[in-house]
Order: structure tokens, then sequence, then C-alpha cells
């Protein structure tokens, strides 16, 4: 995987801000577990044809900022993070707290092998 | 605003697009990948099918000897068969018949380590077991040639048995009414009589979205 | 009319998947759509933590029923890159000629969709008819009719000899009279024009912010076809993207349809230029590292994002299919559009919700 | 005393007529697509199962209104057969047209109230068409008696061919074929379901099943007093007439309800008036 630029949770809006002012389409984002406490957040954009990615390693118990402000399109991902994950996004233009794939009532982050328990699920 | 009048017209008047399926059926393609079925008078039970299956539809046990496939959960990949070392796993051209109840595919045969064993220590004894489906302890075993009760083969009727009917649920009393005294025989033709019990029915594959 | 909120689907007889639409409508216009999925997760990207890689193969081809070949095909590429090994040219030639049957097989069922959606059954029952001969060359060289699993991790299971060869060829150029006869009909209708011209609109600039693929993107403006990133045989292949400008659901229409024609042009020329030599070659190593790959489906751009360490298991296999990315831009067509034209519109981005939740 | 007769025994022939019509409908739309279809008495199969279910409905209303629908399809039946006033038979039909989109208003089921709402928009389309082709009847016999139209020397086709086409057209409304399917349509594939039916289910979809035969005897009975002069002509008559409704069926995709009020109705009015004028000229 070529083009990757790390990214802080504090420099990711700005750096999507750039992103989709050079005229980036985010394609989509990926999310993998790295150990108990922290996440992988790759975010895939497209220009012309060729990719570059920006990668954040968030902590699962920090909320992470939303860019579907900026993109609309990581509405849907983002709730998939969600569920899937157990993260929090912090000022999601549609939140389905948890409930794109999953009932209200499940307690387990599946895609998780170190499952954190979801305290404020709607 | 009439385009469609030419094609509906030509329909009129051409064959049918589809055919009154369970009693009109076409021939199946020669390579489709139908069916599983094990020639277990072959298989040495190194359990590269039940490893290699994607939906984990095969058990093998090599110490009892017994094969077993879930119908079921087959995904018709294929996968097993391109893997088997001594090419024993097979598919039909065609789907198995739809039935009522869940039917596993068991076969027992005898691996090849258990036979070695049998083999040194009482040469006439120990293979007579082999071959029986699994469901029954048929009381004709004894009567089973000697001579043909070498592990490769003499699973000829039964294994012929188990795999043409398995999807009939009065598999037992199948190989009861089989004669055991020709399974040499049994088992050279058993290719063909595989082809010719091949269900008449054919069913169509996974379509419409998923 | 007063306000009023209309349920559309998960079960709905048009729609062919479960999608939930909440329409709040005024006057059967609707105001505002909100989408609900989670009918049919499945959770396939889990299963890579007890398949290995090879198994998942097969387990990735079940993501879609539509496009399950061009779903293996893009795994393999990624496995293949990450694994440092390339497909024989004739893998790759043959891996082409399968993936275009397949878009083609998937447009004419969407096709058929589309005109059962706007109530046009006899449409719907033509393009399955033409459909069904494709179906069968898939079932004829390959085994099984939609599922084909032909991919296997460094090539291919299964060749293509010269008599079926000449076979396709000859179904194709069938297919190809029959296609070009359902333009009239099917395109040019005058019913049909009613029914899709000026619905669900976006523009270039719309569609491309919200993230679109395939003919959705396309039927915008946007020439983006993954096709055009060189993969398998497409390094050799000529190719053009079929784009349109209009932007509504004829545009729509007339993208999957020349997409058809253009297919058949590419699996002819793959055919033609098929190298011979080897099916696949041997994978000895355990994958390491993280790859990106993508590939055109007959719905728009296909990611994986596969994560490895040197297991038999990957550590994680991401699949972003285009229907997610067109999941936006639906929302973003619908505020304004007539009820009766909600199916067409939904139906125009070809929704694939299998696909969608995986 | 025979006319009474006579309407009697439509009363009783004309659920059969009309089951045996659908079953011919389906074969041939089948046929068109290139398909087998159903067997001929399939409408009668799936009624009589429709029968047999367990009757369960939301409310009286609704169950009320399923019967009035029928029996303002079938009184109307017995009126056109009994030779009575086109007219009087007008406003019977009109009656159960209105009831059945009552019974959709009955529940508060989304689908069932947008179909009710767009069925009311295909009555006021259909309706001022059909009043227009009875002026024109009536216009070129004199008369607004079955009785006396159907004894017309000869045939009405040829003075009237303009509101035919008219007639044709609100029959397709009424049948609700394709393009005018809009508040049900004969399969479940439609953005509303089923509509006006999607809250009936059981023996009470079969009453209306019922009701929508005799609505089919009734609008063909109306297309027949086109050429009541000769039993040939009458039937080649009818039969071209379903054929097209079919063929038009089967070459259009359904339009939407804007469409019809805005194009079919202003085209309807529009040949009557021509028609009309021409016979006042003539």
């Amino acid at each position: 995987m070529q083009n990757v630029t790390p990214v802080t949770i504090a420099e990711l809006k700005t750096a999507c801000q750039a992103a989709k002012a050079e005229g980036c389409r985010l394609v989509t984002l990926s999310c993998a577990e790295l150990d108990a406490e922290t996440v992988d957040i790759i975010y895939h954009f497209d220009k012309d044809l060729s990719l570059k990615h920006y990668r954040l390693t968030a902590k699962k118990c920090e909320p992470v900022p939303s860019i579907s402000d900026i993109y609309f399109a990581a509405l849907l991902v983002e709730n998939e993070i969600q569920d899937l994950f157990g993260l929090s996004f912090s000022g999601l233009v549609v939140d389905y707290k948890q409930t794109l794939y999953l009932e209200a009532e499940v307690r387990k982050t599946p895609f998780c092998k170190y499952s954190v328990a979801i305290a404020n699920k709607a | 605003m009439f385009f469609m009048t030419k094609t509906v017209f030509s329909n009129l008047f051409s064959r049918y697009a589809t055919r009154l399926h369970p009693f009109v059926v076409r021939e199946p393609f020669p390579d489709a990948r139908g069916e599983l079925y094990c020639e277990i008078e072959k298989c040495i039970f190194c359990m590269t099918c039940q490893r290699k299956c994607p939906s984990q539809c095969i058990t093998v046990d090599n110490k009892a000897g017994t094969w077993t496939c879930d119908p079921m959960a087959c995904v018709y990949c294929g996968v097993c068969v391109d893997n088997c070392p001594v090419a024993c796993l097979h598919q039909k051209q065609t789907y198995r018949a739809p039935t009522p109840e869940r039917l596993m595919l068991s076969l027992t045969g005898t691996p090849p380590r258990a036979a070695r064993l049998a083999k040194a220590k009482t040469p006439e004894a120990a293979p007579a077991r082999a071959g029986e489906p699994k469901a029954e302890v048929p009381p004709v075993k004894a009567e089973e040639p000697k001579a043909e009760a070498a592990p490769e083969k003499g699973e000829g009727p039964n294994e012929e048995a188990a795999s043409a009917k398995a999807e009939e649920p009065k598999l037992k009393a199948a190989p009861a009414a089989k004669p055991a005294a020709k399974p040499a025989a049994k088992a050279q033709a058993k290719p063909k009589a595989q082809a010719a019990s091949k269900p008449k029915v054919k069913a169509k594959g996974g379509k419409g979205k998923a | 009319m007063a306000r009023t909120i209309i349920p559309f689907g998960p079960q709905h007889p048009v729609l062919p998947e479960p999608l939930h639409l909440k329409l709040v409508l005024e006057d059967e216009i609707v105001q505002e759509a909100l989408p609900a999925v989670g009918y049919v997760h499945r959770g396939l990207e889990k299963l890579t933590e007890i398949r290995d890689f090879n198994q998942m193969v097969q387990i990735v081809e079940r993501v879609c029923g539509i496009c399950s070949m061009i779903h293996a095909q893009c795994y393999c590429q990624g496995l293949e890159e990450m694994l440092g090994i390339t497909a024989p040219p004739r893998a790759r030639y043959l891996r082409t000629i399968w993936s275009e049957l397949h878009r083609m097989h998937s447009h004419l069922l969407w096709l058929g969709l589309f005109a059962d959606g706007m109530g046009f059954e006899s449409q719907f029952m033509q393009c399955w008819k033409i459909r069904e001969r494709i179906m069968d060359v898939n079932e004829a060289t390959t085994g099984n009719r939609v599922i084909v699993s032909v991919n296997v991790v460094g090539g291919v299971r299964r060749d293509l000899n010269d008599g079926q060869l000449r076979w396709i060829g000859s179904i194709l150029d069938q297919v190809e009279a029959e296609l070009k006869a359902l333009k009239k009909p099917l395109i040019d209708d005058y019913t049909v024009k009613k029914r899709t011209v000026g619905k669900g609109v976006l523009t270039a600039e719309q569609v491309y912010e919200l993230g679109a693929a395939g003919p959705t993107l396309r039927a915008s403006g946007v020439a983006q076809d993954m096709r055009m990133t060189r993969y398998a045989a497409f390094d050799e292949l000529v190719f053009t993207p079929v784009v349109e400008t209009e932007g509504d659901c004829h545009a729509r229409l007339k993208v999957r349809y020349r997409e058809l024609l253009a297919s058949i042009d590419i699996v002819r020329a793959a055919m033609r230029a098929l190298p011979e030599g080897e099916l696949a070659v041997a994978v000895k190593d355990k994958p390491a590292g993280e790859i990106v790959t993508r590939v055109e489906q007959p719905r728009g751009e296909l990611l994986y994002y596969l994560k490895a360490s040197g297991k038999k298991n990957l550590d994680r296999v991401r699949i972003r299919t285009p229907t997610f990315a067109n999941i936006p831009p639906l929302l973003a067509m619908l505020p304004g559009v007539e009820l009766a034209d909600v199916p067409v519109v939904v139906l125009s981005i070809d929704p694939c919700i299998s696909c969608t939740e995986r | 005393m025979t006319s009474i007769l006579l309407g009697i025994l439509a009363l009783i022939l004309a659920p059969l007529a009309g089951g045996l019509i659908a079953g011919l409908d389906r074969r041939v739309t089948a046929r068109v697509q290139s398909r087998f279809g159903p067997p001929i008495l399939q409408p009668f199969y799936d009624v009589a199962k429709l029968f047999g279910k367990e009757p369960r409905m939301g409310n009286v209303w609704q169950i009320f209104c399923a019967y009035i629908y029928l029996l303002g399809a079938a009184v109307s039946v017995f009126l056109f057969f009994a030779g009575a006033d086109l007219l009087l038979l007008f406003f019977v039909q009109a009656i159960g047209a209105v009831f059945l989109v009552f019974g959709a208003l009955a529940r508060p089921s989304p689908y069932s109230q947008i179909g009710a709402q767009r069925e009311l928009m295909q009555i006021l389309t259909y309706e001022p068409l059909l009043i227009l082709v009875f002026v024109g009847l009536a216009k070129a016999t004199g008369s607004f008696k079955v009785a006396a139209i159907w004894s017309h020397p000869e045939p009405l086709l040829l003075q009237l061919p303009l509101l035919y086409l008219v007639l044709t057209t609100a029959l397709t409304i009424k049948l609700r074929k394709s393009p005018f399917d809009f508040s049900t349509s004969h399969h479940g594939h439609q953005e509303i379901v089923k509509g006006v039916l999607t809250e009936y289910s059981g023996p009470y979809l079969g009453l209306i099943e019922l009701a929508h035969w005799y609505e089919v005897v009734l609008v063909l009975g109306i297309c027949a007093l086109f050429w009541s002069t000769s039993l040939v002509g009458l039937l080649v008559l009818l039969a071209v007439t379903y054929a097209a409704e079919i063929f038009v069926d089967n070459t259009m995709a359904r339009l939407t309800w804007r469409w019809m009020l805005g194009s079919a109705l202003l085209a309807g009015l529009a040949l009557s008036f021509l028609n009309l004028v021409w016979l006042y000229l003539a």
C-alpha cells in the first residue's frame, strides 16, 4: 500500500478538508483492530484513479471526529465502524447509535477480538 | 410508443423461453458442477478435502474410516475435487433432488493404516466390515468374499448404494437387498450405474440476487 | 393530500433485496428519505478469522450473488500482489472474459428488474431471456451458473478450449443481435422515457462529492471506471469508459445498456488475444502486509483492503462494495421525486443490499 | 319478462365468462412474454382458494364495502342484460366503484390510502369518458335504453369510431391494465404493492375478484353495443378489443396518474367531442 500518510485525531479534519479542496473523492474508510486498546482507521481517497490514504490510529475509548459533515458519503461507513468496532464518532450527520446492523439490545462489538462493552447505546 | 410490438409478435410465434421444469429437463452441461460423491474404496482418508473445504461440509474420521458430507452445506465449488490426491472425489452433472429432510452422505471405508494393521494380524477377519454404510451393521458381512476384501476393493456395492441412494430416506433397506456376492463386478460397473441413476430432475443453481 | 409516511421495504415486491426506506410524502412527492439496512448482514469479513486465505476465495464470492466472479478476482488479485506473484497471462485473460460475462448477466438482470420496477413486465421477461444465454455460458464453461468459483490465489481453475471459445463467440453474436433489438423498445420507448427522463437527477459535481461509483457516476458525466486502472487483461486490451451526461435515470439506463455492448466487444477481443500458457502459479508463502486493490464491478468500483501478518488467516478483509458508495447519492436523489418514481430511482443505482452489508 | 330472465341468466354466467377471460388473458400475456403461463382455469382455482381461507378483516366497514362493490357490479350486469337504461347502469356501477374506494380508505395503511386516492383519480378520468360514450350512443340511436341500442339496424362503430376508441381507453383504466395500473395492478410489483386491495384478504378478496369479473363482462357488453347487428361481427370486435388491451398492456410501462389526468383524459375528451360534433353535423 503506497501513499499512506499518518494523521492524528487533531489533524484529521483539516486533512480531509484539504483533500476535498484538492478534488479527492472519498472512497471509504477501513478499520482494523490492532490490539485491545487501539484500532487503525484508514481513509481512502481517490483522485484520477490514484489512491491516497490517511492512517489514523485511534483509541477505542476516545471518540473520533466524524468527517460526514465534510464528506456526506462517510456517513454510512462511520456508522458501520461504530457498529462493528464499538468506536464512537462525534458529530455524525445521522447517527444510528450502533443500530445500523445490530439490534438495539446487542452489547457486543462483533469485529473486535477484544470486546469493549458498549455503555451509552441508545 | 409501440416499439415493443415487434418483440411481442415475434414472441407470440416463436418458441417458449421457459420450460415446464419438473416435466421437461434440459440436458446438463458436461462440466457442470453438481452433487459431490466419493469413491470410498479409493479414499485414503488423508483429510485434505476436510481441510480445504470452504464451507466445512466434509468430515473425515481417519480412525473409524468414515467420510461424511453434509450436502446441505456443500456449496458446489469443487475445491475438494481439485485437491483430492487420489482423485476419489467427483461431482455429478446434476444437483441432488430436493428432499424434505436433512440427509447426510455418510460413507465408511477402510483407512490405510487400519487396513495395514489388519492385514498384518488376520488378513481374513478385519476388512470384512469395510465398506458398510455407517447406518447399519449388516448381518451379511460374513458372507463377503474374503478374497476381494482387500482394502482397496470390496466396498463396491455398499459405496454405490450409499452414493446413489443417498437422497432416499430408505437408505437402510437398500444394501441389505443387494447381493453381496458380486462386489467386484459392481465396483467396476459403478461409474456407469452412477450416470444411469442420475436423478432425472435438474435443479437450477442459486439464482436471483443474493 | 396530507403528509404521509410510507414504509418502503424491507420486504417490498419492487425491491429484490431488503432495504428499508422511510419515505416522508407530501401529495405523493417525497420530501425526505431515511434508509435502514442491516437485514442481511452476514459478517463475511469476520470469517477470515476461521478460514484460511485460500478458503476466503469462496467466501468473498458469496458477498454478492450476481458479481461473485469479480469479488473473487479482486481478492485474488490483491493477495497475489501481497505475495509478490502475478497470475499467468492466460489466467488474467480468462478472468477478464468471465468477469465481463458476469457484468453482462448482471446488467441484463438489472435491465429486467428496472423494467419491472416501472411496470413493464414483458420487457422484464425479454431481458431475462437474453440473460439466460449468458448463464448457460457460465454453467457450461465454469460448472456453475452464478457463483462460478473459477479463481484461486495465483490464477484460475478452469480453462477454455477452442470449441468453447467458438461456442461463446456464437452466443455473443446472438446476444448482440438481441440486445440491438432491445434498444428501441427499452431505451427509446415513449413510456420508458416518460418514467425515467429527468428523474433522480444528479450533476457531475454532486455525484462526485457524494462518492458515487460505477454507472451512477458515469451517467452524470464523470469518466471513472476502474478498468481504466488496467488490471487483469485490461493492460493490453483497448478500453474506453461509457459515459452519459444527463445524470438522470434514463442516462443510467443508457450507460448500462451501452456497457453491455462494450462488454461483448471486450470478451471478443480477449478471446482473440487469449495467450497460451499456464493457468495458475503455485503459492508457497503466507501473505503478509497491507494491500488495497480495486476492480470494476457491474455496479461500480469495488475496493478490497487486505491485511495479513504471515499467518494462514488474514488479519482483516475489508470490502467496500459499490452499492455502499451509491446509497448516499440515492438519498440525495429521492427528495422531490414522485412516489410512483421511487422504485425507478432506487433501482437506478442497481442496489445490491447483500453486497452492502456483507 | 324475457329481459329479466336474460338478466338473471347473465348474473349466473357473467362470473364464468369473466373468469375464463381472465384465464385466457393470463395465458396470452404469458405467451407474448414467451412464458407458458398458468392453466386457463387458474383464476377459478385462485378464487376458490380465497373463499376457502379464514375470513380475517380489519373492520366491518371494509367487509360491507366489498359486498356493495360486488352488488354494484352484479346489478349493473343484470341491468345491462335486462336491457335497462344506460344512465341508470352508469350510476349503479359508479356506486360500486366508489365503495371500493371507501373500503380501501377504511384502513389506515398508507398503501391502501394512496391506492384509494389513485383509484379516485381513475374514476375521475374514466367516468366522464364513459358518460360521453353513452351520450354518443343515445345521440346515434335516439335512446338510452340498452334494448333499443341493441336493436339498432346498423353497426354503431361506423358512426362512432372515435368514441369506441375513447371507450377502450376508459376500459383500460377501469380494468387497471398497464399503462393505467396505478391504484392496483395485476402483479404486486408496484410501489404501493396492491394499492386498494392491499388490506383485503381471503374470502373478501375473492368477492372483489368476482366483482372484477362482472365488470369485465359489463365493459365488454358495452363494447358489444357497437356491433350488435351480427354475432360474428360482435365476437370479432370483442376479441380484437381484448387482444388490443393485452397488447397495450405488454408494450407499455406503467405511467403515472398525473400523466393520465394530463394526457389521457384530455385526449379522450377531445376525441369524444370530435365524434359528437361529427354526429350533430351528419
